[in-house]
C-alpha cells in the first residue's frame, strides 16, 4: 500500500478506481497507477456507451417492428440479440471509403469526436449510489459544456464530406442544435435551483419527489430540445432519408460509419440516462442501496422507450416550424417555468434555505396546473394561421355532381 | 350525364365561322385544321365562351409513312363536351407545327415527346429538349422506318 | 457534377450537362455488348485448413450474412415487391435487413429491381463503383436479368449483367 | 455586414429515397428555398409504345400491367376499353361488374400505396407505411386468387375478364372489407388529426383550379383543386352508371387537401365494392372474340378511365391488322408533373419531397 489517493480527487468516491488504483499501486510506481487506473475506467466507459447503444438498436429495431405490426429482428440468437454484434462484425470488415475531394484529416476525425462527449458525459452520471466516475460539482454544467462539442463534429461531416447533401444535413443540424441549447439550460436551471446544487448526485438525493412532477415544464422543455439534439423524430431533419439521403454522414462506410451509427444510439442512452438522473430520481426507489442501478436502469429504459415511441409516431417538422417551436414555443416556456420556480423557492424555502417534502409538493400542485395553461397558451398562439383559408370554388366546378368538401 | 362527343362536322363548322381560313375539312370525328393556323384555333378554341375548350388531354403524332398526322383531345369541363381535331404534315424531314404550349401548359410535356419520339419539331415551345432518350440517340424511334 | 453558369432558364443551362451524359450513354452502350463475367474467387489449399483463418472468417461471414443493408434502390414494378418484403408480411427485418439504407456509402447489397434502360445504366454503375467492398447484387426479376417483356426495346438493357457483375 | 451568398444546384435523383422510382430534378437553391427547377424523364423510359405496335391486341394486356404498377387493373380496364370501342363490341354485364370491383379494390391500393408514401415522405418512421402495406396485401391475395399474380395481374382482356372468380373469392372479399374497416379506421385515426402533418402539409404548394385546369392535370390532383371532374361521373364506363358514390373535392388545393381526397375516394371505392357485391349476378364473364383480333382498317379508339393518378387513355388506331397501328398512352402521371414548376418554386427543400409525394407520379407510367 504505497499510493495513497488524495481525498479531493474527483474519483475519490468511486470504488472501482480506488481498488485498481490501489492494486497497481502495490506493485508500480504511484504515477503509473493513476495512469493505468484512469485507463481502466476509460475502457469501461467506452464499452459502457458502446454496449448501450448496441443494446438501443437493437430494442429499436424490435420496438419499431412492434409499432408497426411486424416482428423485428429475431434470428440471430435469443430474441435476436445478436443483432448488433453481426452488424458491428459486418461494419468493421467493410472497407472504409474516404470521398475524392473530401478533406481528410477532418473527415476522419469526425467518429471519434462524435463519440468522445459521449463518453465523458457517461462519466459524471450516478448509476446508483456513489457509483458515478467523476462526482463533479458543477455536473450539469459539464455536460452543457461537452455535449456541444457534437455541434461541431456534425459540421465537420458536413463540411469535410464534399457532398451537398452533407452540407445541407450539418447546415440544418448546426441551427438546430444552437437554438435548442438555449431552452434546455434554461429549463435545467430550475432544476439546479430546486435542487441548490449542480452536482448530480445531489440533484438526485433532493428528488424526495422527483422533479418530473415538481417542474413538468421543464421536463417537457427538456426532452422536446433532447430529441432535438439527438436529431430525433420529429426534429430529424439533420439525416432526414426521404430528404437529403443520410444527411451529414451520407459519405461515411465501415468502420466509421459504426462509430457515427453508436454516437447516436449511445447518444439516446446517455440523453436518457441524464433525463432519468435529473427528472425521474435516477436511482433512488425502495431498497435503493442495492437496488440503486436496477431503478437507474428501469428509468432509462422507460425515457428510450418514449424517445422510440415518439420516432415510430411522428413525421417531421420543417426546419423552419422547428426554428420557430424553439423560439416562439420552447423559449416562453422554459422561461415561465424559471419564473414560476424562483417564485416558489424564493416563497417557500426555510429560513436556512432548505425545501421540505411538503414545499415540494405545493410546488408541485401550482406548477401542473402553469404547465397545462402556458403550453395550452402559448400552443395557440404560435399556431400559423396564415395561408390557411378556404378559398371560393371557380367556375370550373361542374354542376350536378353530388361532392363531399374538406371541412 | 355523359360527355357529349362533338363530331367533326360541328366542330369545323364553328371553327368556319371565325377562323375560315384554318379549316381543311372534316371526318366523321374530328375536324382538320391547316398546320399553320393550328395555334390561332387553339386560341379560339379555348376563349370562345361557346365552345370553352379548356382542358387539353392529349397530343398525338401518328406517322403514316408519306405524312404526320397530329390529334389533339379537348374538353370543356364547364359544358360537359369534348371534341378532337387533327392536322396533317406532309414529308419526312424538318417538321414543324406551331406549338400551343403558351395556349395549353398542359401541352409541354407531350409536345417534347412528340419532338423526341416522333420528330415533329414545335415551333415556340421555349424548351425543345429530348424528354425520354438520352442526348446523343440517333433518330426518332416512333417512326415506322427505325429499326 | 459542373456547376451549369450562365444565364437564363436553368434548363438552357444544362445544355451540356445533357450532352455529357448523352456521351456517356452511347459510350456506355458500346462497351457493354458482352455480359460481365463475374470472377470466382478460388481459395489455396493450404488455407482452406488453417483453423484460425478458417474460424474468423465463419464469424466474419456470419456477420455479413447476418447483417445484410440493402441500397434502397427500385427501378420498377419488382421495387414494390422488394418494399413489400420489408413490412409486415414478409418482413426481411427479421434477418436484419431491414435497414434499408439510402447513401449506397453503408449498403452492402443492391438489389436491381425492374426494368433497366440505357439511360439509367450510368447511375446503375455508378451507385455499384460508390458501394463499399465488399458488395453483393442481386438482379431481381425477369426485366433485370435479360429485358423480360421488353426484351428487343431501343431503350432497355438486356440483363444487368452488362453493366455490372451480378451475383444472384 | 452582408454574407454573401449563392444558389445552388443540386441534383436530386434518379437513385434518390423519395422521388417515387428513377425520377430526376435538378433544383437550384438560395439556401433551402427552390429557385428553380428541371425535371428530367426517360429514365425508366422502355418503348412500351413501339413494342405494342409489335404485338397483337391480346398481347398488349401484358404490357400495361407494367405502365402504372401500382394499379395495374385499371391499366387493363383502360385498354380493353380502348380495344372495345375499336371493335365495337360490349362486356357482358357481370364481366363489367367484376371488372369495377377489381378496379376499385386497385384503387384502394394505389391509394393506399400514395398516403402511405406521402406520409413516410414527411419523415414518419415507416409506421403509416406498414400499415398501408398491410391492407394492401389483402388486396393483393384477392388478385392472386382471381389470376394468379400479384402485381401484373393481366385480369382483364378485351371482352370481359381472363376468367369468372372462384367461388372461394367471395367470401374472402367479405372477410377483406369486414377487417379493413377496422384497419384503415386506425389509420386515419394515426394520421387525419395529426397535428405535425396538418402543419407540414396545409397551405403548402396551392394549386388554382384555373391553373391545374390549364395544365391538363386530372385525377385527385385536380379534385383537390377544387374541380369535381371525375370521369366515372362525367362519362362513366363499365358499371359505374349503375353505382352511387360522391366526389370528394378540396377547398384549400393544398397537400393537405390532396392526401385528403385520396383518403376519402377509399371511402367511395369501398362504397363501391359494396354495390357491385349486392348487384352482381350470374353470367358469362367473357365475351367470345376470335382469338386474333381484327379491327376494321381506319378506326381510331380513344378509350379513358379515371385511374388512380388522373385521366388514363389508350388511344388505339388501326390499319386492319393483327397489331395496333399506333397505340398512344395517355398517362396521368406525365401530364401531372407539368405543375411541378408551380407546386415547388417558392418552396423549401423539404416541401418539394412531400409536394412530389402528394402528386403521385409512379414512373412506370410517366416514362413509359
Amino acid at each position: 500500500m504505497s499510493c495513497q489517493l488524495a481525498a479531493d480527487n474527483v474519483l475519490y468516491a468511486n470504488g472501482l478506481y480506488r481498488l485498481v488504483y490501489d492494486l497497481v499501486g502495490t506493485i508500480l510506481p504511484c504515477w503509473l497507477s493513476y495512469v493505468i487506473a484512469g485507463l481502466v475506467m476509460i475502457f469501461v466507459l467506452v464499452n459502457a456507451v458502446l454496449l448501450g447503444a448496441a443494446v438501443i438498436t437493437w430494442a429499436e429495431r424490435r420496438l419499431l417492428g412492434r409499432f408497426q405490426n411486424r416482428v423485428g429482428p429475431n434470428r440471430w440468437g435469443p430474441f435476436g440479440l445478436f443483432q448488433p454484434l453481426a452488424d458491428l462484425l459486418k461494419l468493421l470488415t467493410k472497407e472504409d471509403l474516404t470521398p475524392d475531394g473530401a478533406d481528410k484529416p477532418v473527415f476522419a476525425l469526425v467518429p471519434i469526436l462524435m463519440v468522445a462527449p459521449l463518453v465523458m458525459m457517461t462519466a459524471v452520471i450516478p448509476f446508483a449510489e456513489n457509483t458515478s466516475l467523476a462526482a463533479l460539482n458543477v455536473g450539469v454544467l459539464y455536460i452543457l459544456a461537452v455535449s456541444s462539442i457534437t455541434s461541431i463534429a456534425i459540421f465537420m461531416a458536413g463540411w469535410s464530406s464534399n457532398n451537398r447533401y452533407a452540407m445541407f444535413g450539418a447546415a440544418r443540424s448546426v441551427a438546430v442544435l444552437i437554438s435548442y441549447e438555449v431552452p434546455v439550460v434554461l429549463s435545467l436551471l430550475g432544476v439546479v435551483m430546486v435542487a441548490a446544487s449542480m452536482s448530480l448526485g445531489s440533484i438526485v438525493e433532493a428528488q424526495v419527489l422527483p422533479f418530473f412532477l415538481v417542474q413538468p415544464l421543464a421536463f417537457f422543455v427538456f426532452m422536446a430540445g433532447m430529441s432535438a439534439e439527438l436529431n430525433r423524430s420529429p426534429f430529424d431533419v439533420a439525416e432526414a432519408e426521404s430528404e437529403i439521403i443520410a444527411g451529414y454522414h451520407t459519405e461515411y462506410s465501415g468502420v466509421k460509419f459504426a462509430l457515427i451509427q453508436a454516437a447516436e444510439f449511445g447518444g439516446v442512452g446517455v440523453v436518457s440516462a441524464i433525463a432519468a438522473t435529473l427528472f425521474l430520481g435516477g436511482w433512488s426507489g425502495p431498497w435503493s442501496e442495492y437496488l440503486g442501478w436496477l431503478w437507474f436502469l428501469i428509468k432509462t429504459g422507460a425515457i428510450v422507450f418514449l424517445f422510440i415511441w415518439f420516432r415510430a409516431t411522428y413525421p417531421r417538422l420543417r426546419i423552419d416550424q422547428i426554428m420557430a417551436v424553439s423560439w416562439k414555443f420552447l423559449l416562453p416556456l422554459s422561461l415561465v417555468n424559471l419564473a414560476a420556480v424562483t417564485l416558489e423557492v424564493f416563497l417557500l424555502r426555510g429560513p436556512e434555505g432548505v425545501l421540505t417534502t411538503g414545499d415540494l409538493g405545493i410546488m408541485a400542485v401550482i406548477n401542473v396546473v402553469v404547465t397545462v395553461v402556458a403550453i395550452w397558451v402559448f400552443g395557440n398562439l404560435i399556431r400559423d394561421r396564415v395561408k390557411f383559408q378556404a378559398r371560393q370554388p371557380s367556375d370550373v366546378v361542374v354542376p350536378g355532381v353530388t361532392t363531399i368538401e374538406v371541412h | 350525364m355523359a360527355v357529349r362527343e362533338w363530331a367533326g362536322q360541328e366542330l369545323s363548322e364553328a371553327l368556319r365561322r371565325e377562323l375560315p381560313e384554318a379549316v381543311e375539312g372534316f371526318d366523321e370525328t374530328a375536324a382538320w385544321v391547316n398546320p399553320s393556323q393550328v395555334g390561332a384555333a387553339a386560341i379560339f378554341l379555348r376563349d370562345e365562351p361557346s365552345l370553352d375548350f379548356r382542358f387539353l388531354n392529349s397530343i398525338t403524332a401518328i406517322d403514316y409513312v408519306e405524312y404526320f398526322d397530329v390529334v389533339y383531345h379537348l374538353t370543356s369541363l364547364k359544358q360537359q363536351w369534348c371534341a378532337v381535331f387533327k392536322t396533317r404534315l406532309y414529308g419526312r424531314q424538318d417538321l414543324s407545327l406551331p406549338s400551343v404550349y403558351q395556349v395549353w401548359k398542359g401541352a409541354d410535356y407531350q409536345e417534347r415527346e412528340i419532338w423526341d419520339l416522333m420528330g415533329v419539331y414545335f415551333e415556340g415551345h421555349p424548351n425543345m429538349k429530348r424528354i425520354m432518350l438520352w442526348e446523343g440517340f440517333e433518330g426518332h424511334p416512333l417512326r415506322k422506318d427505325f429499326l | 457534377m459542373q456547376l451549369p453558369t450562365g444565364n437564363g432558364p436553368l434548363h438552357e443551362r444544362t445544355w451540356g450537362i445533357d450532352r455529357e451524359e448523352g456521351q456517356m450513354v452511347n459510350d456506355l452502350i458500346s462497351i457493354s455488348s458482352e455480359p460481365i463475367e463475374v470472377p470466382f474467387i478460388e481459395v489455396p489449399d493450404d488455407l482452406k485448413s488453417n483453423l484460425l483463418v478458417t474460424s474468423v472468417d465463419a464469424l466474419v461471414n456470419w456477420g455479413r450474412k447476418s447483417a445484410l443493408w440493402p441500397v434502397s434502390f427500385g427501378l420498377a414494378c419488382c421495387a414494390f415487391e422488394m418494399m413489400a418484403t420489408a413490412m409486415g408480411r414478409f418482413d426481411i427485418a427479421r434477418f436484419g435487413m431491414e435497414a434499408f439504407r439510402a447513401s449506397p456509402r453503408q449498403a452492402d447489397l443492391m438489389i436491381v429491381a425492374g426494368t433497366v434502360t440505357w439511360k439509367m445504366a450510368p447511375p446503375i454503375r455508378r451507385i455499384y463503383d460508390q458501394m463499399a467492398d465488399p458488395k453483393w447484387v442481386i438482379s431481381m426479376g425477369v426485366c433485370a436479368t435479360s429485358g423480360g417483356p421488353y426484351f428487343g426495346s431501343y431503350s432497355v438493357v438486356p440483363g444487368v449483367d452488362h453493366i455490372i457483375p451480378v451475383d444472384v | 455586414m452582408t454574407i454573401r451568398t449563392e444558389p445552388m444546384t443540386v441534383n436530386v435523383g434518379p437513385q434518390h429515397p423519395s422521388t417515387h422510382g428513377v425520377f430526376r430534378v435538378r433544383i437550384t437553391f438560395d439556401g433551402e428555398d427552390i429557385v428553380e427547377v428541371e425535371p428530367v424523364f426517360g429514365y425508366l423510359h422502355r418503348g412500351t409504345e413501339k413494342l405494342a405496335e409489335e404485338r397483337n391486341y391480346v398481347q398488349v394486356v401484358t404490357l400495361t400491367d407494367r405502365l402504372d404498377y401500382t394499379s395495374s387493373m385499371i391499366n387493363n380496364q383502360a385498354y380493353c376499353i380502348a380495344v372495345e370501342r375499336l371493335l365495337g363490341v360490349e362486356p357482358p354485364p357481370r364481366a363489367k361488374y367484376l371488372r369495377t370491383l377489381t378496379a376499385e379494390l386497385q384503387r384502394i391500393a394505389a391509394h393506399l400505396i400514395a398516403v402511405g408514401f406521402f406520409v413516410q415522405e414527411l419523415g414518419a418512421f415507416g409506421t403509416p407505411l406498414m400499415y398501408a402495406f398491410r391492407s394492401r396485401e389483402r388486396i393483393l391475395e384477392l388478385f392472386e386468387m382471381l389470376c394468379g399474380a400479384r402485381i401484373t395481374v393481366s385480369y382483364m382482356r378485351p371482352g370481359g375478364v381472363f376468367a369468372d372468380a372462384p367461388r372461394e373469392f367471395w367470401p374472402a372479399l367479405d372477410r377483406f372489407l369486414e377487417d379493413f374497416e377496422v384497419e384503415f379506421a386506425e389509420m386515419e385515426q394515426l394520421l387525419l388529426e395529426n397535428e405535425i402533418l396538418m402543419i407540414r402539409t396545409r397551405g403548402v404548394s396551392p394549386i388554382p383550379p384555373e391553373v391545374a385546369v390549364n395544365n391538363s392535370v386530372s385525377g385527385p390532383v385536380l379534385r383537390a383543386s377544387g374541380v369535381n371532374w371525375d370521369w366515372r361521373k362525367q362519362d362513366p364506363y363499365d358499371a359505374y352508371d349503375q353505382v352511387e358514390f360522391d366526389v370528394p373535392v378540396g377547398s384549400h388545393w393544398d397537400n393537405y387537401d390532396r392526401f385528403w381526397v385520396r383518403i376519402q375516394e377509399v371511402h367511395q371505392s369501398l362504397r363501391i365494392i359494396r354495390q357491385c357485391i349486392e348487384q352482381i349476378e350470374p353470367g358469362p364473364a367473357r365475351l367470345e372474340l376470335p382469338l386474333v383480333l381484327r379491327p376494321d382498317p381506319g378506326r381510331e379508339a380513344y378509350g379513358r378511365v379515371e385511374a388512380s393518378k388522373g385521366e388514363l387513355a389508350f388511344y388505339l388506331v388501326s390499319d386492319g391488322g393483327i397489331a395496333p397501328y399506333r397505340c398512344k398512352i395517355r398517362s396521368p402521371s406525365l401530364i401531372n408533373l407539368t405543375i411541378i414548376e408551380e407546386l415547388l418554386v417558392g418552396w423549401k427543400l423539404a416541401d418539394m419531397i412531400v409536394s412530389l409525394g402528394s402528386i403521385d407520379i409512379n414512373m412506370g407510367e410517366v416514362d413509359r
